[in-house]
């Protein structure tokens, strides 16, 4: 059924025998301004449509009446649940089309960062998928944490949710004298931690049970919608941009790269789960290997890019975020695109959520780690 | 003993009517009025109570502090706040809603667990009515919730409420029988319905104790009664906002409120009295036994809620009808032919 | 007047009310809700027949059970807010001369047939055991043919109400 | 005390009330409602007269209590019935439901 077909069926809604239910755009578990519709068979779900939009601000439009610079607090807006890393991809996309050389400290800031983004934007998964199952207790626990990784950014960037930080061509501050320190305690602090989410969720039999074998995305199915990020890799795909098409200085460090095997929502959560380990290996390295000297490279007086495109792909906390510039050799970019991951991965929804329950699209829908800001830009 | 005076008391009392020329309903009417005012103020403040205690217990899990500000110590005065503040709010009915029983949902609910509280042994002579058929009372009173909700959910013309309502009705219907089953234990080895007859029976053993199975049956039961996570899919917050209050505000709301917790103290309390011995125990007073029992149910209630996902209804369903209703008959059988046996 | 007549009065007229709204309102959830205070009604009035395990029954079954089937039929039957149309057929003249005969009838068979009767005195003896001892001695025989017919009934209304797989 | 003939005349008030109901009704859940109030309109006489009449036979209210679980049968069987002519006729209205054969 097309979507004009079942607005119009909406309308000569009948019965409870078939219902349709505007979920959204506000309500709790939709996580911003997302509209589902649904078609109810009593509480089983045979049609879900995702209504994007309500958050649209014409992000690439503005990007492409601004300057290369002033380009970079917009991005912090795309997804705001991890800002550094839009940053990252952002001045890394426009880096590489210039051709500047980033110093060797600052890339090493700009991984701590980004993987401590990373671990906050996942906590945020953790919290709200708990809240979306009943389970309120996580969301505090997970907020907990959050709140000392937001402290740790605070004081390097002085924004605690809209960085703007990173500068094409390196970092605008050096961190702080006492954040070696703090970082170092944040993380010794955090890693046990972990264990307790473990046993607030994944050994909790009630959890388990509602969330194994559930939204199942088999690996053919997600390459085809080009699904990516920590979905893509609990399809059982092992596929991670830091380690497949390396940027910055990522080819330098440790870490495993978690699979799953059904791609369900449980395997979805173990991926996340696992990444938190990871990255926190990561920050340790980095933050064992942080080399002393400059912080910026040498930079134009402006900013005028040769004639050319460019696409560049970082890993986000979501999945392949990626931004497409097209320089005309003036100062603007004539042609400014984001591929934003949540975007494509919402859009195998109707997909894995025909035929379950209503409950069990939350979850779903939680497992897929949508920032609103982002779909819509 | 306080029920000998109490009773000579009211022979006076009634007595005083009469050499009055009053007719003999008169003071009984006054007696009603002023054992339902008792009970009121008892359920209003209990809820209260319960409120606060509960986000301070929610806020201890979650390592924080919760409410702190009003009334001084640790935010006793917090729930108070709060009722006063939904009175005063302006009461909104949404357009298109059947506003007659939009207006008598609330009601039904809350009258099917304040009926409730007619059957709660407080004490030796602490009930308001010992009925013959005490927990059968109990038992066909709490129907009624439903039909309540029903009327809610429907009344408010939003689809989200009518979800609510329909999976509260299943949920309600589902669980009710293995509730009564698990409760046929108790009630065949007693040999009566009465309340107190049974917590008499249970001077020596806890009926805990030889009807483990039946307690544990019957307080998955009753959280699931109560709407309480891990069983709340009738209100599930991230599924159906609100479920079957959805449109409600204000005074109803709290109304409905109200009855949730007032439904949280009925089961915890008829679990402590058919299970855990009712006043029994020793050194404090009856009264303060039985309402130690009841609170400590009511605190467990909460650690869960805290602590635990919320099911699906399919799991839902499949636990009450595949596994808790074969388990309360099983109890039954055993029950039974243990007390066939014993002759 | 004494209280039990009193309350008797009080209970009958609500019930005929509720019972009639139940016939008569427009909204069929409206009839439903009326229902339960026709039951309610009716439950009353066993108690002041010194019925209360039928009460009891009364509420739990009635209210508790088919009142809430009946909910649930609505809900899956009808539109959610569906008001106006025709609640009545053709046959209402005809129904309400044979159904006010019917009355009539009974009401002179019942002058004629029961002069005032008043209740003997109630042995102090607990009814609902009593009850309970008959049911499973002299009666244990319907009641088992009772049983069966509500399996019987739960089986009929399983397959009759279940979806056919693969269709629709 | 109430006379029992008050009881029977409320019975039969009740009875004729469910029957003009059931007769006239369009709704098929609603002539089921019709039904149930008959239901309970006997259920009163048959209390009445176990009360009334002497030595105290309780014979009333066990067939009370059979009429009840039969209703609750006939209401469950009656309810599936009717989801089922929902289903093949996405109508309950019975005098819409008038063919002798689908």
């Amino acid at each position: 059924m097309s979507p004009q077909e079942m607005e119009i069926a909406e309308d000569t809604q009948e019965t409870m025998e078939e219902m349709y239910v505007n979920m959204g755009p506000q309500h709790p578990s939709t996580h911003g301004v997302l509209r589902l519709l649904l078609k109810l068979d009593g509480e089983v779900v045979t049609e879900v449509i995702p209504y994007i939009g309500y958050l649209h601000r014409c992000h690439e439009k503005i990007g492409e009446n601004r300057i290369f610079t002033q380009i970079i607090p917009y991005t912090d807006r795309l997804d705001y649940l991890a800002s550094m890393y839009n940053n990252f991809g952002y001045v890394l996309t426009v880096e590489r089309l210039i051709g500047i050389v980033v110093p060797e400290r600052a890339e090493y800031m700009r991984v701590i960062l980004g993987e401590l983004q990373r671990i906050a934007s996942h906590l945020i998964w953790l919290g709200t998928l708990g809240l979306d199952l009943g389970n309120f207790t996580i969301f505090m626990y997970a907020f907990r944490e959050r709140e000392k990784i937001l402290d740790l950014f605070e004081s390097v960037s002085g924004q605690r949710l809209n960085y703007a930080f990173y500068r094409i061509g390196g970092m605008p501050l050096d961190f702080p004298d006492s954040f070696l320190a703090d970082c170092k305690a944040f993380l010794e602090w955090f890693k046990p931690r972990l264990p307790e989410y473990d046993a607030l969720m994944s050994d909790n039999i009630i959890f388990q049970k509602r969330v194994q074998g559930l939204g199942k995305l088999d690996a053919k199915t997600a390459i085809d919608y080009a699904i990516s990020g920590p979905m893509l890799r609990a399809s059982g795909i092992k596929w991670d941009l830091r380690r497949n098409d390396p940027y910055s200085i990522y080819d330098r460090f440790e870490f495993d790269i978690p699979v799953g095997t059904s791609g369900d929502v449980w395997d979805r959560y173990m991926v996340r789960r696992i990444e938190m380990d990871e990255s926190v290996k990561i920050v340790e390295q980095a933050l064992q290997g942080l080399p002393p000297g400059e912080i910026i490279g040498k930079l134009p007086k402006k900013l005028k890019p040769p004639v050319g495109d460019i696409y560049t792909r970082v890993e986000s906390p979501r999945g392949e975020l990626g931004f497409y510039l097209v320089s005309d050799g003036s100062e603007k970019p004539y042609r400014y695109k984001v591929r934003s991951p949540a975007f494509v991965n919402l859009s195998v929804l109707p997909v894995i959520g025909r035929g379950c329950l209503v409950a069990d699209i939350v979850a779903i829908l939680g497992s897929i780690d949508i920032v609103l800001g982002e779909v819509d830009r | 003993m306080a029920t000998v005076s109490s009773e000579t008391l009211m022979e006076q009392f009634y007595n005083a009517f009469e050499t009055w020329g009053l007719p003999l309903f008169v003071p009984q009417l006054i007696v009603m009025v002023v054992v339902a005012t008792a009970v009121l103020i008892f359920v209003a403040v209990s809820v209260m109570f319960m409120v606060w205690w509960e986000r301070k217990i929610s806020a201890h899990i979650q390592v924080r502090f919760g409410p702190m500000r009003v009334g001084g110590w640790h935010g006793w005065a917090q729930s108070i706040a709060d009722g006063i503040k939904l009175l005063i709010k302006e009461d909104i009915v949404p357009e298109g809603a059947d506003r007659l029983v939009f207006a008598l949902a609330p009601m039904v609910v809350f009258a099917a667990g304040f009926a409730a509280y007619v059957i709660i042994p407080f004490g030796p002579g602490l009930i308001v009515s010992d009925l013959n058929i005490g927990v059968l009372f109990y038992i066909s009173i709490s129907s009624l919730t439903v039909v309540g909700i029903i009327m809610a959910g429907w009344s408010s013309n939003n689809k989200y409420s009518v979800l609510g309502a329909i999976r509260s009705a299943a949920q309600a219907v589902s669980y009710e029988v293995p509730l009564v089953v698990s409760i046929l234990g108790v009630i065949m080895t007693v040999g009566s319905l009465s309340m107190t007859r049974i917590v008499e029976a249970q001077q020596g053993v806890w009926f805990v104790i030889p009807q483990l199975l039946g307690f544990l049956i019957y307080m998955i039961a009753a959280i699931a009664e109560c709407n309480r996570l891990p069983f709340d899919i009738p209100e599930a917050e991230s599924e159906l906002v609100a479920g079957f209050h959805v449109e409600y505000s204000g005074m109803r709301f709290a109304i409905f409120f109200l009855a949730e917790y007032a439904n949280m103290f009925t089961v915890s309390a008829i679990a402590a009295a058919l299970f855990l011995g009712g006043w029994h125990g020793p050194l404090l007073p009856g009264w303060l036994w039985f309402l130690l029992k009841t609170y400590f149910l009511i605190f467990v209630m909460m650690w869960l809620r805290w602590t635990l996902a919320r099911l699906r209804v399919d799991q839902l369903m499949n636990l009450g009808w595949k596994v808790l209703l074969p388990l309360a008959f099983l109890n039954m059988g055993i029950t039974g032919l243990i007390l066939v046996l014993r002759g | 007047m004494t209280v039990t007549q009193a309350v008797f009065y009080l209970m009958a007229t609500f019930t005929v009310g509720a019972s009639l709204l139940v016939v008569l309102a427009r909204n069929i959830v409206h009839c439903a809700i009326a229902l339960v205070f026709a039951f309610f009604g009716v439950a009353a009035l066993f108690i002041l027949l010194d019925a209360e395990f039928l009460a009891a029954t009364q509420v739990l079954l009635y209210v508790g059970g088919i009142t809430i089937l009946l909910l649930f039929a609505i809900m899956l039957t009808s539109r959610i807010s569906a008001r106006g149309g025709k609640i009545m057929n053709e046959q209402v003249g005809i129904s309400a001369v044979v159904a006010l005969a019917l009355f009539g009838l009974m009401v002179y068979a019942n002058l004629k047939g029961f002069p005032a009767l008043v209740p003997p005195m109630l042995a102090a003896s607990d009814n609902t055991a009593s009850l309970g001892r008959l049911l499973l001695t002299t009666y244990v025989l319907p009641f088992e043919v009772v049983s069966l017919l509500l399996l019987a009934a739960m089986v009929g209304a399983i397959v009759l109400a279940r979806r056919e797989q693969g269709k629709d | 005390m109430v006379p029992l003939s008050h009881y029977l005349i409320l019975s039969a008030l009740l009875f004729t009330i469910g029957m003009f109901g059931a007769l006239t009704r369009r709704n098929a859940i609603g002539v089921l409602m019709a039904l149930e109030l008959m239901f309970n309109a006997i259920n009163v006489s048959f209390v009445a007269f176990s009360r009334y009449l002497p030595q105290q036979m309780l014979q009333g209210q066990i067939f009370a209590i059979f009429i009840i679980t039969v209703a609750a049968a006939e209401a469950a069987v009656g309810l599936a019935i009717v989801l089922g002519l929902y289903r093949n006729f996405k109508t309950i209205n019975v005098d819409e439901i008038n063919l002798m054969k689908w």
